[in-house]
């Protein structure tokens, strides 16, 4: 058993181990592809149509609202420190 | 109101008080005190003598002491300290933490895993303080979750939870690039054997060239748990230095006209195309290679409940409280490893050469893989073979020192996407390596 | 810049060739390699055929290979697969957990739970990996919290912080409906003995019927945790489904009168008496009934740490990062109780029938309870029979489905606030209910 | 849609009937269910009184029901409780801790440490739930953290990252306040001793004078684990009360004109000399005192992390999610040692006076070095006594306190910047003398 | 002892437990009934008088100040992903 | 051994204890000194120029974008409640 010539092991291993990487990510491969195919042809996401026209000053307002209250949200986690 | 505090004190300790002397009559047989060795009188400088005994520069000094190393799997697995490894020993690992914090600070060399892994090999060097022991502080972390491989996997699930495999998706073939990075870990194993490690200790070593902090280090606990501080030092070291050690390389295996190559806009990828992704991937690992799915199985996760998008809390949990209190953990307790008596050893020499000669090889080869594959493809799809360069994973440093050598050959041409995909891919490729290796191993 | 990144990267390695050499003085003996078995050459082709012995496609192929089941306990408790639990029992296995993939995605049902768990059953079913034994993922996490009930207590602890018990302060006489919405659980333990468990199995699935996922995992885990993935998937799966199972039954109890009952505006409930409540609650259950106060306990903890206003940042992480984390961990642990060697058995049948029973049951109790209770009320203080749903629990779907129902009935009817009273009071009412069966069999 | 749910939950019941058919041809074996004991009947009448037998008013009025104590180390350390322990004891106990809750919440006595203590001491006392037993849920906090003393090193990580060395950098001879109140510690064992308790004890009391809650906890559990409770409720109870005992001790200490002493505004202090000082203090920590290396090394880690400024994240996390969760667990863990059977002792009595007695003569030590130390110093450089009374540490309450006085005397005088100072270091006089004391038992 | 009849042993159980969980509710409730009247009698909250008036232009200054405070705080938090 | 009188024990142990911790501090005196000076004289802090005359409104804008940036991932960090 002393006789085992360890760097063609190694090499061996690399066949192998290589080997296996490659099958692996190839298959990957074949597969995205085919999940992209599927996948664009019968669940393509739908586009949500965003409504971009709206009373400005109303979102406004509720923007200053949002703030106010992510600011006070702050102030809450802050306050009580160790 | 201050008195009013002072008498509910008081009131406090009557309560005590009364509840005391009810006590007292309660037991009435002698406490003995387990535990404690009967008290010897001794002068001052008795005292003051055996208080120098304790102190650091007496152990530093007094290099015969016969002080034990420290180990997490108890005193059984200790021996005694030599005294270079009780002296000498800790004084140049101290002066290599130094170094490590200035490359992290300085130079921001991976900060968030070198400062707490350098900080725990500076602990875990400091002398009669066992911090590294079964009871110690580094002791209690190594054996909460680097034992048993737990803190690996958590960070790559919230590694998973970061990742963003459009651009993968986007560009399939580019997985290809990732592989053969994965050269670097098989060349180094080839190199490391040549050197004089068994097939085992190489196979660890040789997981550095997957260029991914998580999987070496659960490679090392599980094939050479002596060697995984160095292993887990090295990965890290060379993942900062990806933007010193890979660019003359890439240049070197391209011409000019290779690497002013533009490459089209990713086509925008479907949201369930993302969601199937990590599936599919675990599914794959189980059907090719049962032994990789732990890594890819956390990996997956992560990424699962990112794009789920149901559990948002679950999924920004992962990538921020959790992983952040398991990276503390995990840089102390592979710090313990740092101790001069298990990382100055002659293997560790070793192991930084083969570092090194991993991430090159692993580098060249996605070069070089790229190159072939524009061979085989027509004009119109040809890619920038400096991607193949992001292969070895090194998520995102690599990709973006790719970016960086692609728009200085070509101001505007931006390539950070396009060498996300091998990136992902190599993380990918480097967790079906580590596969392989346990596979033959177990 | 990059010249001195280098320099300093030789002189650390410099530094390590002078100790290692020292090093490699130090210590002259052999060192022997344990753990390490003998490395045998392979020809190539025998290494491929060694590595296909290690994939997942011939570990369900080969039907019988001696596979092991994995077992969080250890090896002791393990024995060899089936050939179904080894391969189309695994199978099986995925496939439902891909339905429960969907429905936590697509249908929102509960997915902050069944996502991990789900998850969890498909990396417990991955052959070879045995990320469900000791030393593997899954098992790791769930030796550190399931087996000995710490992860429920916690995540009772993150729920009491978030829970107002305003609503059955204001009203307390709707906690009736809270207790009697519990017949769920013990009409439907006779259920599980009539159709053949014995009374313990039969107790540990009638839990279910409180509607109260921690409260679940906690009982099946005393009381029968061979079954706990099953009962813990049953118990969150029906809580997700209580908006499809709930109203038919609401509807076939009441007339279209009693739906149309408005309630009065709740009192503004005192700060103090908010405080003292989860002192009051855990009093009482230590006087009556000491079992339930692990449950209970942890819940009050949670509640007075939110009422007590001085300590927000620890009710804050008790509300986020802590049972986040523990969510995912949770989750992950209950998920290797779906293993095909443990999910798959002819009981996991009974309990997803005894599951439904149990939740109709209950809806249904709490519904003529507080149609009772009208008798016995004068004209101006009737409470609208629907709220007596929200009994059962699974807090806040059912209190949610009630105003749902409540307003569809009379537009404008907001019946949350009031629902909410009994709902929280179905809490306390399962746990009691849970000390009962766990002091019978105590 | 609602059908479609129904019809997938269906279809997910079928999928488990068909393979249930197939798992019971499976196994034929009859199943042994281990660990169930036979069932008995009962006639309801029985059932009730064996029911009454497990209520919590039987277990305190029946006070002879061999009832065990809990203990986290497991059953064979255990022993039947006394009648007191099991019945007045516990209400006693029960007292106590509303009087805990009632500074915490109302005087706002550190609640974010009282409020977990008092919590689990309620659990702790609760009748025949052993909850501080080695399976219940405070023996598992217990046994998690507290007995290695883990929990405590993380909150003094927390707290390095929280500290700021600055105003002890600008002004490095405040330091000497910092040892001078450390007489607190020494000056209380000497009183401990007086008053019977044995050197070893005395050690672990007198540590109380650090006025730090961390090192009080982590040499409570090394020298004295029987009174961990009593020692660390007198640790943070006398530090909440630090603006009660200091004041007139200062006042009685020092003239008015003393007290009127204004201080120059203190010099900015480098970045790098506040990133190298914890390096500085671990390194003489290890040079001259390992033993005090596990509290100074956290500590030192939390405020090198800070201070290096590229881990921000891992800093945040030791200052809030993690520090948070910690001191959740460690509370109930310490409240564990509060049941009637461990902390209702003669000793406790003498810890509650010891400790009183360590903070006023640490207080007044500080104060008396500050008057010394002006004694030696010229006119242009005196320092304003008051800040002495800051040596006891006490983080950051008693530097407010001395700003309070300072500033009663002379409206304006604003001495907190210069407070911090002698504050810190006591923290680590504190770590010195724990590690002393540790090294003289070891 | 095969002679148990399991299904009536689980009728006694639903007796005992669902007896024992109303026995604790109904003390419950008698106990929420008695705190409120005391609570509300002996310590009611004291109703704080919110100054609602109040110079707009100080309040808006320290708003934007908490804004640009809270703003801050995020990028520093965000600032250093691993 | 009985005869050990603890009380001047713990008198030796207070001039042992109180010693060393003098001993550490008055060198830690020492050492901060001597870094200040070291450092105060070799690697003195950058003096970072800050540009503060910047168009205004260009920043103005820009810390809106930021508010409404932090707001949404408030937004987002609550969303998902348990
Ligand atoms: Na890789
Ligand atoms: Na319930
Ligand atoms: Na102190």
């Amino acid at each position: 058993m002393e006789e085992v010539n360890l760097v063609a092991e190694s090499f061996k291993f690399m066949f192998l181990g290589m080997g296996v990487v490659f099958i692996f990510l190839l298959v990957l491969i074949e597969v995205m592809k085919l999940q992209a195919k599927i996948i664009t042809k019968y669940f393509p996401d739908e586009e949500p149509v965003t409504p971009v026209t709206k009373s400005s000053k109303d979102e406004e307002q509720k923007r200053v609202a949002a703030i106010i209250g992510a600011v006070s949200e702050f102030r809450k986690n802050k306050q009580n420190k160790v | 109101m201050k008195l009013k505090q002072l008498l509910l004190s008081l009131l406090f300790i009557f309560t005590i008080a009364i509840s005391s002397a009810h006590a007292s009559s309660g037991h009435d047989a002698p406490v003995i005190e387990e535990g404690k060795q009967e008290y010897q009188s001794k002068t001052l400088s008795e005292l003051a003598s055996s208080f120098w005994a304790t102190t650091g520069i007496n152990a530093i000094l007094d290099t015969d002491d016969g002080e034990m190393t420290s180990e997490p799997a108890g005193p059984s697995a200790e021996r005694p300290m030599t005294w270079f490894e009780s002296s000498l020993g800790r004084i140049i690992m101290i002066i290599i933490v130094f170094i490590l914090f200035y490359l992290a600070i300085a130079k921001n060399f991976e900060p968030l895993l070198l400062i707490p892994i350098a900080f725990g090999g500076l602990l875990a060097n400091i002398p009669l303080a066992h911090m590294g022991g079964e009871h110690g502080m580094l002791g209690v972390i190594y054996n909460m979750g680097i034992a048993n491989e737990f803190f690996p996997l958590l960070i790559f699930m919230g590694v998973g939870a970061m990742t963003d495999f459009g651009p993968l998706l986007a560009n399939p073939k580019t997985a290809i690039l990732g592989g053969a990075a994965q050269f670097g870990i098989f060349g180094s194993l080839i190199g490391a054997v040549a050197i004089g490690f068994d097939l085992q200790d190489a196979s660890a070593i040789s997981i550095i060239g997957g260029a991914d902090g998580p999987t070496s280090i659960f490679i090392a606990n599980r094939l050479a748990p002596d060697m995984l501080g160095a292993i887990a030092v090295a990965a890290y070291s060379y993942m900062a230095l990806v933007p010193v050690i890979q660019p003359p390389i890439m240049r070197a295996l391209t011409t000019k006209e290779e690497r002013r190559i533009k490459m089209g806009v990713l086509r925008k990828v479907n949201k369930l195309e993302k969601l199937v992704f990590p599936i599919v991937i675990l599914m794959l690992s189980m059907l090719i290679l049962p032994e990789s799915t732990p890594l890819i199985g956390a990996f997956a996760f992560g990424n699962f409940a990112k794009e789920s998008g149901v559990v948002d809390r679950l999924s920004d949990t992962m990538q921020n409280s959790l992983i952040n209190i398991v990276t503390i953990f995990l840089g102390l307790g592979v710090g313990s490893k740092l101790a001069a008596d298990k990382f100055l050893v002659v293997e560790t020499m070793g192991i930084m050469i083969i570092g090194l000669l991993a991430f090159s090889a692993g580098t060249a080869v996605g070069v070089l893989m790229a190159r072939l594959m524009n061979k085989f493809s027509d004009k119109d799809n040809q890619i920038n073979p400096l991607i193949g360069a992001a292969g070895v994973s090194a998520v995102p440093m690599s990709a973006r020192v790719v970016s960086k050598v692609g728009s200085e050959e070509r101001p505007g041409n931006v390539l950070l996407m396009h060498a996300m995909g091998p990136n992902v891919a190599g993380v990918i490729g480097s967790a079906v390596a580590a596969g392989v290796l346990l596979s033959i191993f177990k």
